[in-house]
């Protein structure tokens, strides 16, 4: 058993691509605007890295409002990727990090391969941005619900063509709306990606019954929190099974626990979006959960348990199923 | 509007008090020294529900006054069902005072506060204010029926002059309170709270006596402190009250979104886009 | 305003292909067993239908215990299954419903085209079944989590072959767990389907932190309830828009507005399945409520408002999102 | 094991009193005379939780007696959490009894019932039935320390012999109840209810001695009636307590689930394919 004094002599750090985080817990993107707006109630300096909201490379509206439902153990969005653009971005955004002691990501989305590598040449120069996710699976902006991610040979075109001009740490962010996750996540290793961000939000809908009228604005939305942890945890699982690459789990993550079962599924960091809407002290909570987990069980690193999950037959003595 | 930034932050407060003031109309009294000494009129916080399952909610803050502030309430949904729970002596964790309040600096005179049910939550801060500073108020508070027009005697204590209105004429003027606003001797400066109708309505009573008005807005929040972009309203492009974000080209007109909860909850009237 | 005692002349019935339910709610496949096991709590009569618990050509031991793990406002199962074969199916589970007053749909499932083809044709011959649904979407059977429901080929060919060999009605329940659910029922239709059921369950995991075992003997299971809601009303509402034949709606309904946000998605009727462990008379209740919500609106008809869901933006004065 | 129907249905019960016999071990006594007046010993409910948010919990049948029964459990989770809720006069949704019970029909003038943990729940009614018949009871029972051996005093006021165990040696025997099964006096018959590590232990212990064993099983249930499938357990295939389903062959073993919550929750110990 580790000592209590030895608690921090666990090795939480964790490498994605060519930058060591700290910890191993991210904020999600989306959930935590330009960064700043959670400061006055978390240190970001305790949490593996924040990711910004998504930019674009032209300035962005959004979708019109309502734009969130609360919805059974989770909620909709349709933000619409709001955003001023990757040039006010820049220069405000980014730049009030310079120097800072917290470890920032910026995001990228996009409507064109261009508009990716474009949005990723200029970040990537930043000194601010210790990586770079490439948001290619948000649901609330494609008009038929098709967005990069659901095509194998499109996130293979945008991968690559953000690989190309860049050099920091690549962080591919996987859709849970399709049919064989690992097959893109297989394309997205294979294109370059340095590690994966699974998932983004499951779609979703809802419907106000005394207007007849869908609850969201832009009538579709994205759902999260912990209604979807089992299907994030799966395909986590999943795509751990077919890249080599680290993954960023993610998904409806509230507590130790929730987090946990992510590593155990296989990966290395997880982020946290809808939980800290509720409390942000959830990343760094979870840290020091992590830290007694892991003293009591007398490991000494994370890495120790990720991808761990026993799949064999939960009870081995028993008669197996028999299916093909 | 006002854009000092308060000092805020998450409390572990404890209920002290609870009374119901009408069919699943709930108020609830808590101790939170650190919130309450920073509580400007106006401002709101975010409660997180007892379970911890469903995500937190917004609530005026009604009263603040010592060490004690107060949540004024309607049970309408699962959150505002499990806060109506709560009994002396509970915890309650609140994240605030958040937004920016009303903005009385231009220190007004002659003031029409105008509510529409549980917008009364969020007046009575700045109406203790404004009395307080010597102004006239006068307050025009509409509800369903008589039984919710909730806490009418208080602001007649503290010294408004309270004009009524009920849909089904059971107390005061019978239809919209904006229908009296109308009516009524032009203030110098309108404060609304109420249902989104409610405040389009005082928005062109406003615009038509040609009187400046403050409309707290309503929409649903996740976050609350302005990080996911979810509860926005449009402005006008040149607004005073924008976030920092550039102006936006579109169909001929200018326009940006602002984050209610963070921007607001308070907004000029004549800047919204609506 | 319909009068109290005009309730019971507002028109609840639904035609599903030749089949004309009495009421619109049914109860779902799996969570009925063999429509048996709830005649205690509710009267089989009052509801619409109840559909069998799937069955295959030969008998099936199901998957290994644990099979079922309460999630955030869901559940997960992975029963695999478990059924008879269709020989004893018949003679039992079937027959014992012969000349009673409720309508029964058989539910097929299979590993291979024949095989549905095989029980298709021997439940057809049978006149205690009003009816057919093909579960073509069950989550918890194939290797590599793919059924026929996430191939339009696939789904094609079996609903074909279904076709061919009997007139009943002939519904077919897709899988929420594909790229683009509108393609598979598209499919669906033009191979023969008289109806769709959407949904089936949504593919998730859930991990053991203290054994490290995956919480099912299956490993992965099929999410249902509430926490799926939003995903399935989306589901109907993109099918709804991409075929002509009647949708039976599914997935996390427990209260007769949860059911209403399926008829205005565009469901002509609704299956109850998870919300029956708590209370079987669900679906008898639902019923009645929506007898009083037509009357309110004073509505004749449930199908006046089936696929009614007004998506006009939420707010027209307002300013639109820009994307393409 | 016994095969008769018994008439249930569910039922609006109301709580009539509730203790807490230690740290999250709580028990509630209810009004349902319908359901009272047809529990046989080892039958259980599935309760609704208040909210109505989460699904129905699987309970045993404590006590029975007149128009009141109880149910007697661990706080573990939600639903158990939620139930612990419940005050006197509040209304609880219960659907039962179910289950097949304890089958008492061969007369046993000994019977040694091992109960471990909350297994205890299930037990009372069988032992009264039995020592009302005059036979000989011992409960050999055993939980984590001597904190959670709750009603210990309560079976021994009835007339049973207890034995006890405490993994941490606080009460009775330091260790597993089964060793103390193990060195005891064998019994005529075994009726066993606890954790699935405990009634392995009974079932090889039962073997050893010659002694036929009833297992009251646990596992997750859904629907608690039969309908879902989802809490079966491997018989051998030629199992007089099998389902209507045909015997499969497999690997040359002959094997079929049950449903616990239809055909059990008892099981004969030689049956079972563990
Ligand atoms: C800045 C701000 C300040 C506020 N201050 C106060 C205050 O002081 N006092 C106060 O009472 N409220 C206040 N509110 C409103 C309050 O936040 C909401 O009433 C509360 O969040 C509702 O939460 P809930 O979970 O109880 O209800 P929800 O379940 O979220 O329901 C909210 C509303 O939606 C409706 N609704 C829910 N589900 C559906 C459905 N399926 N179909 C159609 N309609 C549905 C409900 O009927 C209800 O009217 C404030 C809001 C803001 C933004
Ligand atoms: C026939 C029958 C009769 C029963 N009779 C009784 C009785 O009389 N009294 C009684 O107390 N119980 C009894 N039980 C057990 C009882 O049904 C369960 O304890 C109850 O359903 C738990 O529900 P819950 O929601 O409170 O806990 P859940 O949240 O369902 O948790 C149940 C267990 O799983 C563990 N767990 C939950 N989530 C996780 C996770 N993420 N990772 C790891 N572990 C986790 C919990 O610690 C707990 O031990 C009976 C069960 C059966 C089948
Ligand atoms: C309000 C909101 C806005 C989001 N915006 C973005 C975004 O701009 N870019 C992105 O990659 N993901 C975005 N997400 C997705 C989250 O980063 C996260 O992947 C998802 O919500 C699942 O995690 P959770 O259940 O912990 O929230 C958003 C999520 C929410 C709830
Ligand atoms: C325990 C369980 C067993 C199920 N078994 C089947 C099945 O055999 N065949 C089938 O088509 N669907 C099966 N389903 C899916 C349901 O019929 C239904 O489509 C799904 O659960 C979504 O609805 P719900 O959220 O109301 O449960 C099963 C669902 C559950 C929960
Ligand atoms: S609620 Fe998150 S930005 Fe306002
Ligand atoms: S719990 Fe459904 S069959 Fe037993």
């Amino acid at each position: 058993m580790v000592s209590a004094s030895g608690l921090h002599d666990i090795d939480l750090t964790t490498k994605i691509g060519s930058l060591t985080l700290a910890y191993p817990t991210l904020m999600g993107s989306g959930c935590y605007g330009s960064g700043e707006e959670f400061a006055p109630f978390v240190d970001l300096a305790k949490i593996g890295a924040v990711v910004l909201k998504s930019v674009t490379r032209h300035p962005r509206l959004g979708n019109p409002t309502p734009r969130l439902v609360h919805t059974p153990a989770g909620m909709l969005n349709a933000i619409g990727l709001q955003n001023p653009g990757i040039e006010w971005y820049l220069e405000h955004d980014v730049a009030k990090f310079a120097g800072r002691p917290c470890t920032i990501v910026g995001s990228v989305a996009g409507f064109s391969v261009d508009d990716y590598a474009y949005v990723c040449e200029l970040l990537g120069q930043r000194s601010e941005i210790a990586a770079i996710e490439l948001n290619i699976s948000c649901p609330n902006v494609a008009s038929e619900g098709e967005t990069f991610a659901c095509d194998p040979r499109l996130t293979g075109k945008v991968v690559r063509a953000a690989r190309e001009v860049t050099d920091k740490t690549l962080i591919v962010k996987l859709s849970p709306n399709v049919t064989d996750i690992a097959s893109i996540a297989r394309e997205a290793q294979s294109a370059g990606a340095d590690a994966l961000a699974v998932i983004n939000t499951v779609r979703g809908m809802a419907i106000d019954v005394e207007t007849w009228r869908p609850r969201l604005g832009n009538v579709t939305g994205g759902l999260s929190g912990p209604a979807i942890r089992p299907i994030a945890v799966l395909a986590v699982y999943e795509v751990a099974r077919a890249v080599t690459i680290p993954i960023i789990g993610q998904g409806g993550i509230e507590t130790t626990s929730d987090a946990l079962e992510f590593f155990l599924a296989g990966a290395s960091a997880v982020s946290i979006g809808t939980a800290n809407f509720t409390d942000p002290r959830v990343p760094v909570r979870i840290v020091e959960e992590l830290r007694a987990y892991l003293a009591q069980r007398n490991l000494r690193s994370l890495s120790s348990i990720v991808g761990r999950a026993n799949v064999g037959f939960a009870n081995a003595q028993q008669y197996e199923g028999d299916e093909g | 509007m006002s854009t000092t930034a308060s000092p805020c932050g998450t409390f572990d407060a404890t209920i002290l008090d609870r009374r119901e003031l009408a069919a699943n109309v709930v108020l609830i009294g808590f101790d939170a020294p650190a919130l309450v000494a920073v509580t400007r009129p106006g401002q709101y916080v975010m409660a997180v529900p007892p379970s911890g399952e469903v995500a937190s909610t917004a609530l005026g803050i009604y009263e603040a006054q010592g060490t004690r502030g107060s949540l004024l309430f309607f049970v309408v949904g699962k959150r505002t069902t499990e806060l109506a729970g709560l009994r002396p002596g509970d915890g309650l964790s609140l994240t605030g005072p958040l937004g920016n309040g009303f903005d009385l600096s231009s220190n007004p005179r002659d003031v029409a506060i105008v509510a529409g049910g549980v917008g009364i939550a969020s007046v009575l801060l700045p109406a203790q204010a404004l009395l307080a500073a010597g102004a006239r108020v006068r307050l025009f508070y509409g509800a369903r029926n008589r039984e919710l027009l909730v806490e009418r005697e208080r602001f007649e204590r503290e010294g408004c002059e309270v004009i009524l209105a009920t849909d089904d004429g059971s107390a005061g003027h019978r239809g919209y309170i904006t229908q009296a606003l109308e009516r009524a001797e032009p203030p110098e400066l309108i404060l609304a709270c109420g249902p989104t109708p409610m405040l389009r309505a005082v928005a062109s009573v406003a615009e038509t006596l040609g009187v400046r008005a403050q409309l707290s807005l309503e929409e649903t929040f996740a976050c609350g402190v302005g990080g996911c972009w979810g509860c926005v309203v449009p402005l006008i492009g040149t607004s005073a009250q924008a976030p920092n974000f550039p102006p936006l080209e579109r169909g001929g007109s200018d326009v940006v979104y602002a984050r209610i909860c963070k921007e607001g909850p308070v907004f000029w009237a004549h800047e919204l886009r609506w």
